[in-house]
């Protein structure tokens, strides 16, 4: 009983631990695209500058009730999502439910975050919203078909659907899932690009098209939780990725003090590798346009996706 | 109680702190200004590292950069899109012909002076002033917000029919929602 | 000088078939002084016939002491590279000018304005009639009777600025009570 | 049919995709344009009405105001248009300078259309570069006439200013610099396949319509068709340099690209041969006194080859120390208005603020 007390003090860790990873690690990335553009750059911690200034903004203009919800559904989904999965895997402190969900409930939860938004930009009635949260929901079709292929695969592939056990065979096996399905692996990183809504898929907020699409209308407060939420939801991804296919964080039989830190680092480190591919493939592509961002993602991932599904069956 | 006069100072200075060093400039070429801000923006004079970053829309922004001229049916926008900013705002008036007109003092179109018709924190001279006199501008800005005498919506507010009068003797027919705070 | 040929063969091509004035101004540049209701004509005759397909530019000049307007048409041909300027006055009190629409698809533009501007009418001409001021409730404002420094000054506010070319410095020292910093002593006119 | 319900979008005069201060007022169904209709004149300032009060030297403080990007060939075509009507001789070396001047401006303005064209395509990396280049193009404009931007260096009857001795190789140096970078942003943009996709087929200006609806400049040759005003009409001693004028077929924005992308080698080209062969000599045929200095009476039309296409000027002088009537005529006249509204029903809305910058609209130009 007592260490349900260290649970809920786990969980309560693993909110902020996310909060504070998604946000820095956008400081850095920007630092680095600074970098690459031969400019000095923000400091690293400018995400929280920017966060803390929204929140202290002293109007808020507010569109209807939805407008109000738009941002609550996406930290709700943010922070669900977060709770069901395995931070370090098979560790004392970090367990937060991850042994009940499994990844058809993760699916289902990740698309709840852009329901939230795709509502509150159609409350604002800015056409600008309404066109980007179409185009939205038209690229997240588009990427969803590979990673769904990709996860189908590694299910089939271990005859299992939960993340807990899909990073224990890794560990027990000591072959990563990367290697052991390179194609479902391929499959579904060809399709994280079009999560990050960086620079060749952000076509949802495009500037120079729609003006920020469907954030045009939300400012100060509503903006903030919303770049906390798409920062929590970044890590969600990231964390994923890496218990699915590079093998999780952290040795699941001792959780000491230094073990914990320790596969933290490991955790840190793999995430911010795996952040990189697409920032670095945004940084020298322009932006699609959305048919053409559809038929990318029905093109080549797709089929990369199939061919792992049969890998599997075989 | 007493010492809320202390603990208001250090939630202030943190606020002006965190306002200071993250402003959102609108994405709003309003005179000939504009095609300095690229420059500023880009990688020589990078304004990025004070925090200075474009914002898409009114709702995002906190910074009105009125670069150069303005021309009446720009001031019409331009008045529609400060009263859609939110509130710790700021106008930045970019060059002399924002201060009196400029060189485009006698023309029929463009106005003279811009605080007659909005609050200005911080006038930037010269006739487009170069890339590292509007970080100086922004950086006297950031000055005015850490000492908290910034406030250019409260300004905008008290004296709202100062300005509404102005304002409605250059735009003829008004056909703007006429906010009332 | 250089051998006008071409210039003086078009002139006489457009001279002749419409018995109109005009002459050769120098090596590429012709010009042709037009009746109001030929123009359109001409400028079908020379767009059509003789080539001319680039309107370079229309424009209208206010000559206020002859109580006339002045309507330039500039025309080009690529091939020839020569530019036709057929010149027509109209009337001052009621402008009145045929649209050339239906020729240019472009001068609709160029109509427009001089609408907004100098209050010419075209008759048939599509589009809105703010092109570029918005409520405009004066005369048309590039006339020439139109006095913008008076209307400047009574719309808009001006700040009062020093009076006389005193020197900026003192003026400032004056206001914010500090004295006149060493180094702008030596310009300062005072000492 | 089933007839979509038409919403109309306002590119309003706020709007991160348009370059400067103009509105587009579109007609959408769903993500396709169906009508187009620009609304201008945000920028208007009367110039043309204050010209009228200013003498002959006076204009050109408001003259290179006229369009941001690009004042140098407003100067140029002002100086040879007060010329023609008062047949004032121009120093040789003065054509020489002023032909450096205007190809100099062409390449910091193209390195200007550059970041604008990625930069709305959503490739914000060469923006920074391009613009960050093209300061050191604006450091060679402070030597050489004091000024970033607003140079107002070219005067009726020569330059201002002569040469500051060192300029001249720091051009070539800045020249072999730019050339390098060149490459890079070849890499970068023109060999992307994304760039490519986009471009290609959109924005189409017809081969046959395009003189008739006004089009000049390189939206003109990315049509096919060859003309440019410096070997149309050769003006200063642009007929003793040789260069070419890059032409390509298909008139759609990866055309325009091609063209402007061949364009700025030439540039660097003309500025090598017109630094190493400039004569010694006078630079400006010194105007008596400016205050007071009154042209003949008549009319003259000049035109000069901008970035952006063929630039007129319209000057009518009754003989006073004022300029009577001056009209200009900039490319952007006829694209940002007629052309704009013809080839935009029927593209995306993500190409609106794409084709409106590969036409090289300039809204002051518009409304002056």
């Amino acid at each position: 009983m007592e260490d349900l007390g260290l649970k809920i003090f786990g969980a309560i860790l693993t909110t902020f631990m996310a909060f504070a990873v998604g946000m820095t690690y956008g400081g850095i990335v920007r630092k680095l695209t600074a970098r690459v553009q031969n400019r000095y750059g923000p400091p690293v911690y400018q995400n929280f500058l920017d966060l803390f200034k929204l929140q202290s903004k002293k109007t808020n203009i507010a569109h209807g009730f939805m407008g109000h919800m738009a941002p609550v559904w996406i930290i709700i989904a943010a922070v669900t999502v977060l709770m069901f999965i395995p931070i370090l895997n098979g560790n004392l402190w970090f367990p937060n439910l991850s042994f009940h969900g499994d990844l058809i409930f993760l699916l289902y939860m990740m698309v709840f975050g852009s329901l939230g938004m795709a509502l509150g930009a159609g409350q604002t009635g800015n056409p600008n919203s309404a066109i980007g949260v179409t185009r939205g929901l038209s690229q997240m079709v588009g990427y969803e078909i590979p990673f769904v292929l990709a996860l189908v695969a590694l299910m089939i592939q271990y005859q299992t659907t939960s993340v807990q056990d899909l990073t224990q065979i890794q560990h027990d096996t000591g072959v990563w899932n990367a290697f052991a399905n390179p194609f479902a692996f391929l499959a579904a990183l060809l399709a994280s690009l079009g999560m990050y809504r960086y620079s060749p898929f952000d076509i949802v907020g495009a500037p120079a098209e729609l003006a920020s699409g469907p954030v045009s209308e939300f400012g100060g407060k509503y903006l903030g939780t919303m770049m906390s939420g798409g920062a929590v939801f970044a890590f969600i991804k990231l964390t994923l990725y890496v218990h699915l296919f590079f093998g999780g964080a952290g040795n699941p039989d001792d959780s000491g003090i230094l073990a914990t830190l320790t596969g933290i680092g490991i955790l840190l480190l793999k995430t911010f590798l795996l952040y990189m591919v697409p920032v670095f493939y945004g940084w020298i592509n322009p932006r699609y346009r959305t048919e053409q961002a559809i038929r990318y993602f029905w093109g080549w991932p797709t089929a990369l996706g199939i061919i792992g599904v049969l890998w599997a069956v075989y | 109680m007493e010492n809320d006069k202390s603990s208001q100072k250090i939630v202030d200075y943190i606020q002006n702190f965190a306002r200071k060093h993250s402003l959102f400039v609108l994405a709003y070429g309003t005179g000939c200004g504009a095609i300095e801000i690229p420059a500023t923006m880009t990688s020589r004079y990078d304004a990025e590292r004070f925090g200075i970053r474009g914002a898409a829309t009114p709702r995002q922004a906190d910074v009105l950069l009125i670069t150069g001229y303005l021309s009446t049916k720009t001031l019409k926008r331009v008045i529609r899109v400060y009263e859609q900013m939110q509130e710790p705002k700021y106008v930045i008036g970019f060059g002399s012909c924002t201060i009196n007109g400029g060189m485009y003092y006698d023309s029929y179109n463009t106005i003279n002076g811009l605080d007659q018709y909005l609050p200005v924190d911080v006038y930037i001279n010269g006739c487009m002033p170069r890339p590292e006199a509007v970080i100086s501008g922004f950086v006297k800005l950031q000055e005015l917000i850490q000492d908290g005498k910034a406030n250019n919506g409260e300004l905008y507010r008290k004296n709202l029919e100062h300005y509404r009068t102005n304002q409605k003797k250059i735009i003829k027919n008004w056909k703007m929602p006429d906010y009332n705070w | 000088m250089t051998n006008l040929i071409k210039e003086n063969k078009l002139l006489d091509a457009v001279t002749t078939a419409f018995k109109i004035k005009g002459k050769v101004i120098r090596g590429r540049r012709v010009e042709v002084f037009a009746d109001k209701n030929t123009v359109s004509s001409i400028l079908l005759f020379a767009k059509k016939q003789l080539g001319y397909i680039h309107l370079a530019h229309m424009t209208c000049v206010d000559w206020i002491e002859q109580r006339e307007f002045e309507m330039i048409y500039t025309i080009y041909s690529p091939v020839e590279k020569i530019t036709l300027f057929v010149k027509t006055r109209i009337d001052r009190e009621n402008p009145v000018m045929e649209n050339i629409d239906t020729i240019w698809d472009q001068a609709n533009t160029y109509e427009r304005e001089m609408r907004e501007m100098f209050g010419i009418e075209f008759p048939g001409l599509i589009g809105e009639h703010d092109f570029l001021l918005e409520d405009w409730d004066q005369i048309p404002p590039m006339r020439k009777e139109f006095d913008t420094h008076k209307y400047a000054a009574q719309t808009f506010f001006s700040r009062p600025g020093r009076e006389d070319a005193k020197d900026v410095r003192d003026e400032i020292s004056k206001r914010s009570g500090t004295a006149v910093p060493d180094f702008a002593k030596k310009y300062s006119r005072e000492s | 049919m089933i007839r979509e319900k038409e919403t109309t979008l306002y590119l309003g005069p706020q709007h991160p995709g348009i370059t400067g201060n103009m509105m587009v007022k579109l007609k959408v169904q769903g993500d396709t344009v169906v009508s187009a209709s620009t609304h201008v004149g945000y920028l208007h300032r009367a110039f043309e009405k204050l010209i009228e009060r200013r003498n002959w030297i006076q204009a050109f403080t408001l003259l290179c105001r006229f369009c941001v990007p690009e004042p140098d060939p407003m100067e140029l075509t002002y100086a040879r248009a007060v010329e023609e009507l008062d047949n004032r001789e121009v120093p040789e070396r003065a054509k020489y300078i002023r032909v450096i001047v205007m190809e100099l401006a062409r390449m910091q303005s193209f390195l200007l259309w550059y970041a604008g064209q990625s930069g709305s395509s959503g490739l914000y990396l060469t923006p920074q570069w391009s613009v960050g280049d093209r300061n050191y193009i604006l450091d060679l404009f402070e030597d050489l006439t004091g000024g970033r931007i607003y140079h107002m260096y070219i005067w009726p009857g020569g330059v201002r200013r002569d040469i500051p001795e060192g300029w001249a190789d720091k051009v070539l140096r800045t020249m072999d610099y730019i050339e390098k970078r060149l490459d890079e942003y070849n890499k970068i943009l023109f060999d992307n396949t994304i760039f490519q996709k986009r471009a290609q087929g959109v924005g189409i200006v017809p081969k046959d319509k395009a003189i008739e609806w006004g089009v000049v400049g390189p939206v003109l040759r990315g049509t096919g068709i060859k003309s440019d005003v410096r070997i149309d009409e050769p003006y200063e001693v642009y007929d003793k340099i040789d260069f070419d004028v890059p032409t390509q077929e298909g008139g759609d924005i990866w055309a325009r690209a091609l063209v402007r992308k061949e364009e700025v080698r030439q540039s660097i080209r003309i500025i090598r041969q017109a630094i190493t062969d400039m004569p010694e000599g006078a630079y400006y045929n010194k105007v008596s006194n400016p205050m007071k200095w009154t042209v003949p009476a008549g009319q003259a039309w000049a035109k000069t080859e901008s970035v952006r296409g063929e630039i007129g000027f319209h000057v009518t002088s009754d003989g006073g120390n004022k300029p009577y009537r001056v009209h200009v005529k900039g490319a952007a006249y006829t694209h940002g208005v007629t052309v704009l509204e013809k080839i935009l029903p029927g593209q995306n809305i993500a190409d609106v603020s794409f084709i409106l910058n590969s036409l090289g609209v300039c809204p002051p130009e518009i409304e002056r």
